[in-house]
């Protein structure tokens, strides 16, 4: 491993992350199209509106399976445990920018755990409203009523879902050099010591333990 | 394809600050009446209704019962359900032609997303426009009568057209001209409602005291209208709702929900935006030097 | 009074349109194409009587073509004929479906004959069963037929070959029937009144 | 129908007995729900089962399948003995007063003259009693012991409620409710109008049926009325047309009889067909018989009937016994048939016992079916697995299939139920080699003449002096046929003062204008008037209802003469009074009988003891019908021959109808209760018009699949569901259909014993467009009416299993 980077992010992690992003703005376009009808023009990008409606539950599905992926790899670390209270106790300080200041935060601090609690949790109800309307394969063998209320479900987990990608989109934006993670998989040690430096010290530990034993 | 003329009193899919053109609205509303009551049920409403709109459903089986097709479906737009109740040792077959109601205020326009799939004529016909129809079947959920079908073969929603292309040319619709028992009129609204009360009254002198028209409120009113024997009990006719409304969920989605979802992105936006600029982006790179200073 | 009728009909669907349109809530260029072509526009109407049952409902026969000679009309559509005094355009389930009945699958469309024994169908021409079925019949006249009695009454009949005629024919299919098997001496005849 | 379709809206009480017009006749029945909305009348229906026309009615009465003359009887009791009859009108229009030979007489449930041996009755005693003159004596204060209301009210006194509900079913209050219906039509201005159909002929005493209401009608004054009437709402869309020209085996055009053994000349046939006038001053128009005879024959064979050769009567066939339909089978099966010709008659599937069909057909040497569709007719030797369960190598029959036109490929006219005789256009041809009915009948006529003339053969005059002057002689077109049968003067005519009436070849107008010399033609002479010097009549279209009755006159034409109400003079009193000022159809104008109506009577003003039934011979309406009846001249309740109860609790000794038509073999197929315990009766729906509409896909997918009908009791006692696969089995067969079950089927409690209907619909069978199925008919026994050997359909014995 470089003197300067740590990897962060597996390669199938990020494949999984990549899939998950690329399916969600399909699924979101289209579905933000059925939503505001004055969007309508969103549809294009599928051929027409046909096409988007035939569509988004596929893309739909191919989201849950990179979501799928994303669980796998990242549960473990997603459990919230005590180390994380002061990051809800300091939240504010965080906010305004002065998170290593005030927490130590370990792989993924509060925020990041709950927020993956949140999509999975949104694309589970996603995914089970979203088979339960699907027309016209599942839906006529549903109640209207169930459909009716899973339609509005999807539609308000589907919000949800959005507007909290745009947090996590903003977040990642906003602590630079957090996007290269994603992409390379690797982040700086400079980047990990200022946002994980409980996660790198780990990572050091083993790097020295492994380098320790190379040299024994 | 034109997707807006002046005649559209609503429109799926399009802004209340944008409607469609609706100057035309002072014209005659139309309305199919149906008695039950002198209804015999010998589906000849559905043959005609198959001939007319070239539908054929496949031929199916018998389960037990005299309906046939079982059910609306995408190539069945009405059928015959028939109901057997014994009361006081009298026994009635209630027989109720089912199909589009044609509501006054559709939850079928209401749910549906794609603009100008469902419009709302100036003379009351609610019809599919099959062309801008994206098979989402929102349509199915916020019809309180259950009747919008989506198609298996072409994913689209179908129902009752009123025979909107018979209407437009000033013909009936082919169910009301075919019935042999005249249990099916046509006319404008007030006049169906006129000859639905001359209905009443004869009922209620052979001692159908409850004897009344359904013409539900909660819809806004319907152009599709029955003279029902037992207005008081509706649902002793295999089930027509006593109080139909458009479901209050689809009100919320279709209503308020949308923009607060919109004032929600707008506020997502808006926080990121300002505390971008209020706190800027956190670079360890420039940590780093700020730390070295 | 037909003849204002049909003008009223013709001109309804043609060319006068508008006025119904816009009195039944359409505005006709653009409520046009959004609603469905209105299909009988220049079909041939003929009138016909429905042959189901006995209340002699009249119908409207629709066909595709305005009789030129290069077409072979079809009949597409058919409908109540609204002057009937009987029906006043109704139909029931049977005569709403009456074009289901011209077009059925199971129309025949040419002779065949199933010989003696046979497990199917041969198609023959007109020729080939005419020649056979008249020679079957007049083989079985002339062995059969019985000139008179016992006692010596002439009766000039004969049993063996029967007919039973249909009661969904014309009076004239009927007599040409008639005819055709009392000129044999045919007294085995029956049609479906007496079922 | 003796009124008409749109006659119904005139009503005051719609019976609906021994039919179902909603189901039956839905267009038709609209003139039922237009009285009741605008006529304030009442709808009754009498049926085993609870139908679509009883969904619309007041009031339903159930009674058993085949308990119509009790049932009727009952009614008759009532309103007799209550004093619920038009008291004029029995006095002045029905044979009421006549006096009775003294020795007819009914004991036991046989009438007088009945022997034993024979099994059939001596009929001398069923008549009047004449005065020296030969005229019928008569009591018109209703008097006398022997007067034909005495005997009846005698007849119908063991018709009490009680026996009613014994032998019917039908609860006492039940009965007695639809008596009271009855009852308040016998006011002058109040009209019944009975409304009849297949429930009541296809029985063993089915003509009975319909009598035992006629004499209800007549003594509540209702025959002759707009708005009254006995009203038989005929199956098929031409079957009064093909009854009207006789395609039957011992009829001619117009009710013509055609001759039989006892006819040995022209001059005998005439002497004993046309009937003598037996009440003094009557019309009894059919005196005038011979003129009919005689033009029919002119049209017949033309130039070649000549006075010396008896006006061609020898070439006519003359029957030794009536070969009708179900005797046609009987002898196809004994092997004494050889050829059948069958003309868009589906004989498998509208004959009982289908299997009988089925044996009968296997023993023809051939069977020629003109079509226009698969009909499993044509294909009764295919096997179709337990649907038609035979082997075609082992049937011989040659089958000949000819594609024929239907209704919309064909010019021509078809008879209404109300009579009126309606003209159709072509709109397309038929599909493929299609040819219509008109020319595959003439191409195989001039084939057989071809034949003839070439090769001679026995009696070739017979085929080849039939007229047959069409100018296609191979396609002759409608308009020359219909002209042919309404016919024309064959030379100039003058009426009695001289005056020419028709020029030599010019068309008739009426009947009235034939002759019995030979110098008219005509082949149907109640159809004179159809095609005359105006033209077509029966396309007419003109849709004026001037009385505002619906009797709308110009709109085609109605047989006889355009007349609309029959015996319509019957709708006023003897002085011209209308009965119901509100149903004037008829008035006296000083001169002759106008109005809005064609007058069914003569020119005999107001007052004359002319009387209004000018058909008959006495020119009464006949509560006592003479011998024209073959059970009695009183309607008689007799069992079914597969009855439930298996006896006659009017008279035990008599149980079934002594004369009903059974043959031996089809005897040894009837079942008792033993093995059959349920009542099995069958049907149509008003999705499906017996089996020709499962060839169409719109029909059939609105009823694709057999079923039959039972109660919840009996479902509940098999343990069987709605949906379930069952299988009735009669004494002929068996079928699996699926079960409705419902409460529009009930138990009865008949003579004491609970009894079950089970309803079987007859529209499937093993070719269409609906679900493949067995054709009901297997079940249905080979039993005919007396009187007109209609199969009975109605009433037989069936068991009912689950079939899992």
């Amino acid at each position: 491993m470089s003197k300067h980077l740590v990897r962060r992010h597996s390669y199938v992690a990020r494949v999984g992350h990549w899939l998950t992003v690329f399916s969600f703005f399909v699924v979101t376009l289209s579905g933000l199209a059925f939503f505001f009808p004055s969007l309508r023009w969103l549809t294009a990008i599928f051929g027409t509106p046909q096409l988007a409606q035939l569509l988004h539950p596929i893309f739909g599905i191919i989201m849950i399976l990179g979501l799928c992926i994303l669980f796998v790899k990242n549960v473990a670390h997603a459990i919230l445990d005590k180390d994380d209270v002061p990051w809800f106790t300091n939240v504010i300080e965080i906010l305004k920018g002065r998170e290593h200041e005030v927490v130590e935060v370990g792989q993924y601090n509060a925020g990041q755990k709950m927020l993956f609690w949140t999509i999975i949790g949104l694309g589970a109800v996603l995914i089970v409203t979203g088979i339960i309307a699907w027309q016209p394969y599942f839906a006529p063998l549903f109640p209207v009523s169930v459909v009716r209320l899973c339609l509005v479900l999807h539609s308000l987990s589907a919000i949800a879902l959005m507007l909290g990608i745009i947090v996590h989109a903003y977040m990642a934006f906003w602590y630079k050099g957090t996007i290269r993670g994603m992409i390379r998989g690797t982040v700086t040690r400079k980047w990990a010591a200022l946002h994980h430096p409980r996660w790198l010290r780990e990572i050091e530990k083993g790097e020295d333990a492994h380098s320790s034993r190379l040299s024994s | 394809m034109s997707l807006q003329t002046q005649d559209y009193l609503a429109r799926s899919g399009t802004n209340a600050l944008t409607p469609p053109p609706r100057a035309r609205d002072a014209q005659l509303k139309v309305a199919k009446l149906i008695d039950v009551s002198i209804c015999i049920g010998c589906k000849a409403c559905q043959v005609a209704c198959a001939e007319w709109n070239d539908l054929r459903e496949e031929v199916g089986f018998n389960v037990g019962k005299y309906e046939n097709p079982l059910n609306l479906s995408s190539e069945t737009w009405t059928v015959m359900r028939f109901n057997e109740i014994e009361e006081n040792g009298k026994l009635q077959w209630l027989i109720r032609k089912d199909g589009c109601m044609h509501c006054s205020d559709p939850g079928c326009l209401k749910a549906c997303p794609s603009p100008g799939a469902i419009v709302k004529h100036a003379n009351g016909i609610v019809d599919f426009i099959s062309e801008n129809c994206i098979g989402c079947g929102y349509c199915v959920t916020g019809c309180p009568f259950d009747v919008p079908r989506i198609s298996s073969h072409d994913k689209r929603a179908y129902k009752c057209t009123l025979c909107v292309d018979r209407v437009s040319v000033g013909q009936e619709p082919a169910c009301v001209k075919t019935c042999p028992t005249s249990a099916i009129r046509f006319g404008t609204k007030e006049d169906m409602k006129h000859v639905a009360e001359e209905r009443i009254a004869e009922l209620q002198s052979r001692g159908f005291a409850n004897a009344g028209l359904y013409d539900p409120e909660g819809v806004g009113g319907t152009h599709v209208m029955y003279v029902l024997h037992h207005a008081d009990r509706p649902e002793l006719y295999n089930g027509l709702p006593k109080d139909p409304k458009i479901n209050p969920l689809i009100g919320f989605w279709k209503g308020i929900f949308k923009p607060l979802a919109a004032v929600g992105f707008a506020v997502t936006f808006a926080a990121a935006a300002l505390h971008y600029l209020a706190v800027g982006p956190i670079d360890p790179e420039e940590h780093d030097e700020e730390e070295k200073s | 009074m037909q003849v204002n009728r049909r003008q009223f009909f013709k001109i309804c669907s043609g060319g006068m349109a508008g006025t119904t349109l816009a009195a039944l809530g359409f505005s006709p260029s653009e409520a046009l194409a959004d609603v469905r072509a209105y299909k009988l526009l220049r079909a041939r109407e003929v009138r016909n009587t429905c042959p189901y049952c006995s209340v002699g409902c009249g119908i409207l026969m629709y066909s595709r073509s305005d009789e030129s000679g290069n077409v072979k009309e079809s009949i597409f559509h058919i409908e109540g004929d609204p002057d009937h005094p009987v029906s006043r355009g109704a139909l029931c389930p049977k005569g709403a479906g009456l074009v289901g009945f011209v077009h059925s699958k199971d129309r025949l469309r040419y002779p065949e004959v199933r010989e003696a024994g046979s497990k199917e169908w041969k198609r023959i021409s007109w020729e080939e069963a005419l020649e056979r079925i008249a020679r079957h019949i007049k083989e079985d006249r002339d062995a059969n037929f019985v000139e008179t009695n016992a006692n010596g009454v002439t009766v000039n009949r004969f049993t063996t070959t029967g007919m039973f005629a249909c009661t969904a024919s014309t009076n004239e299919v009927g007599y040409l029937t008639q005819k055709f098997v009392r000129s044999l001496g045919m007294v085995s005849v029956d049609h479906v009144a007496r079922i | 129908m003796t009124n008409h379709w749109v006659d119904i809206k005139n009503a005051n009480l719609i019976v609906v007995m021994g039919g179902n017009a909603a189901e039956a006749h839905p267009v038709g029945f609209r003139w039922a729900i237009d009285a009741k909305i605008n006529n304030k009348a009442k709808i009754l229906v009498v049926d085993p089962r609870f139908t679509r026309s009883a969904a619309v009615a007041d009031e339903h009465v159930r009674l058993r399948p085949g308990t119509d003359i009790t049932f009727l009887n009952g009614v008759l009791n009532y309103l007799i003995s209550n004093d619920k009859y038009q008291q004029e009108y029995v006095r002045e229009y029905t044979n009421a007063s006549f006096l009775v030979r003294d020795d007819f007489d009914f004991n036991d449930g046989l009438f007088s003259g009945w022997d034993e041996s024979k099994k059939q009755y001596d009929k001398s005693s069923w008549n009047y009693q004449f005065d020296e003159d030969g005229y019928a004596r008569r009591d018109p204060t209703l008097m006398h012991p022997r007067c034909v209301w005495n005997l009846l009210k005698k007849h119908v006194s063991r018709y009490t409620p009680e026996m009613v509900e014994q032998i019917c079913g039908t609860p006492q209050a039940d009965f007695l409710k639809a008596c009271e219906m009855f009852a308040e039509t016998a006011a002058p201005d109040k009209t019944m109008t009975s409304l009849y159909a297949l429930g009541w002929t296809e029985h063993t005493v089915g003509a009975q049926n319909i009598r035992t209401m006629a004499i209800i009608q007549l003594i509540l004054g209702n025959i002759g009325m707009p708005g009254g009437g006995i009203n038989a709402l005929r199956g098929h869309s031409n079957v009064q047309g093909l009854t009207d020209i006789g395609v039957m085996a011992t009829a001619l055009p117009g009710y013509l009889g055609l001759p039989n053994e006892r006819h040995v000349d022209l001059q005998t046939y005439l002497n004993m067909s046309t009937p003598k006038m037996t009440g003094r001053g009557q019309v009894n128009y059919w005196g005038n018989y011979p003129k009919f005879f005689i033009s029919l024959l002119k049209s017949f064979y033309g130039d070649k009937a000549t006075p010396e050769n008896e006006f061609g009567y020898h070439w006519l066939p003359k029957f030794q016994q009536m070969v009708d339909a179900m005797r046609f089978i009987e002898m196809t099966e004994n092997g004494e048939i050889n050829g059948f010709l069958v003309q868009g008659y589906n004989v498998v599937a509208c004959m009982p016992n289908k299997h009988k069909s089925i044996r009968a057909l296997s023993k023809l040497k051939f069977l020629v079916v003109i079509d226009p569709v698969a009909s499993e007719t044509a294909n009764f030797w295919q096997n179709h697995d337990e649907f038609n369960d035979v082997k075609p190598e082992e049937i011989q029959t040659e089958v000949f299939n000819l594609p024929s036109s239907l209704f919309a490929e064909e010019d021509g006219s078809i008879t209404n139920s109300g009579r009126w005789v309606q003209w159709h256009w072509e709109g397309a041809p038929p599909p493929g080699e299609g040819k219509t009915d008109s020319a595959i009948i003439a191409e195989i006529m001039m084939k057989i003449r071809e034949l003839y003339e070439k090769e001679g053969g026995r009696l070739p005059e017979q085929i080849l002096n039939m007229a047959w002057d069409y100018s296609k002689k191979k396609h002759p077109s409608s308009e020359e046929i219909i002209k042919e049968v309404n016919g024309k003067a064959l030379a100039d005519l003058y009426d009695g003062n001289g005056t020419l009436i028709l020029k030599k070849g010019q068309q008739v107008s009426s009947f009235a204008q034939l002759r019995a010399d030979g110098s008219t033609a005509c082949g149907c002479w109640i159809y004179a008037g159809c095609w005359t010097e105006a033209g077509n009549q029966m396309a007419r279209r003109d849709t004026a209802d001037p009385s505002g009755l619906g009797n709308m006159p110009g709109w085609a034409w109605a047989w006889p003469v355009n007349r609309r109400i029959l015996y319509n003079r019957a709708s006023m009193d003897r002085n011209g009074k209308p009965w119901d000022p509100k149903r004037q159809l008829l008035h006296w104008d000083g001169a002759k009988w106008t109005g809005y109506d064609v007058p069914d009577f003569t020119a005999a003003p107001p007052g004359s003891e002319v009387n209004p039934f000018i058909m008959q011979q006495e020119g009464v309406g006949r509560l006592f019908a003479l011998d024209k009846m073959a059970e009695g001249p009183f309607s008689e309740h007799y069992e079914p021959m597969e009855s439930p109860i298996g006896t006659n609790p009017l008279h035990p000794n008599v149980v079934t109808s002594p004369t009903v038509r059974l043959f031996q073999r089809d005897a040894a197929e009837l079942g008792n209760t033993e093995k059959f315990p349920y009542v099995g009766t069958t049907y149509r729906l008003t999705e499906h018009f017996h089996t020709l509409t499962k060839a169409s896909e719109l029909n059939a997918m609105t009823q694709p699949e057999a079923f039959a009908e039972i109660s919840e009791t009996l479902a509940a006692k098999l343990a069987i569901k709605s949906g379930d696969m069952i299988k009735v089995t009669s004494a002929r067969g068996f079928v699996k259909v699926k079960a409705v079950v419902t409460k529009r089927v009930k138990q009865l409690m008949v003579n004491g014993q609970p009894t079950e209907v089970v309803g079987l619909p007859i529209h499937w069978g093993f070719k269409g467009a609906t679900r493949k199925g067995f054709l009901t008919n297997v079940l249905t026994p080979s039993i005919g009416d007396s009187n007109t050997q209609t199969p009975e359909f109605k009433a037989f014995l069936v068991n009912v299993e689950r079939v899992s």
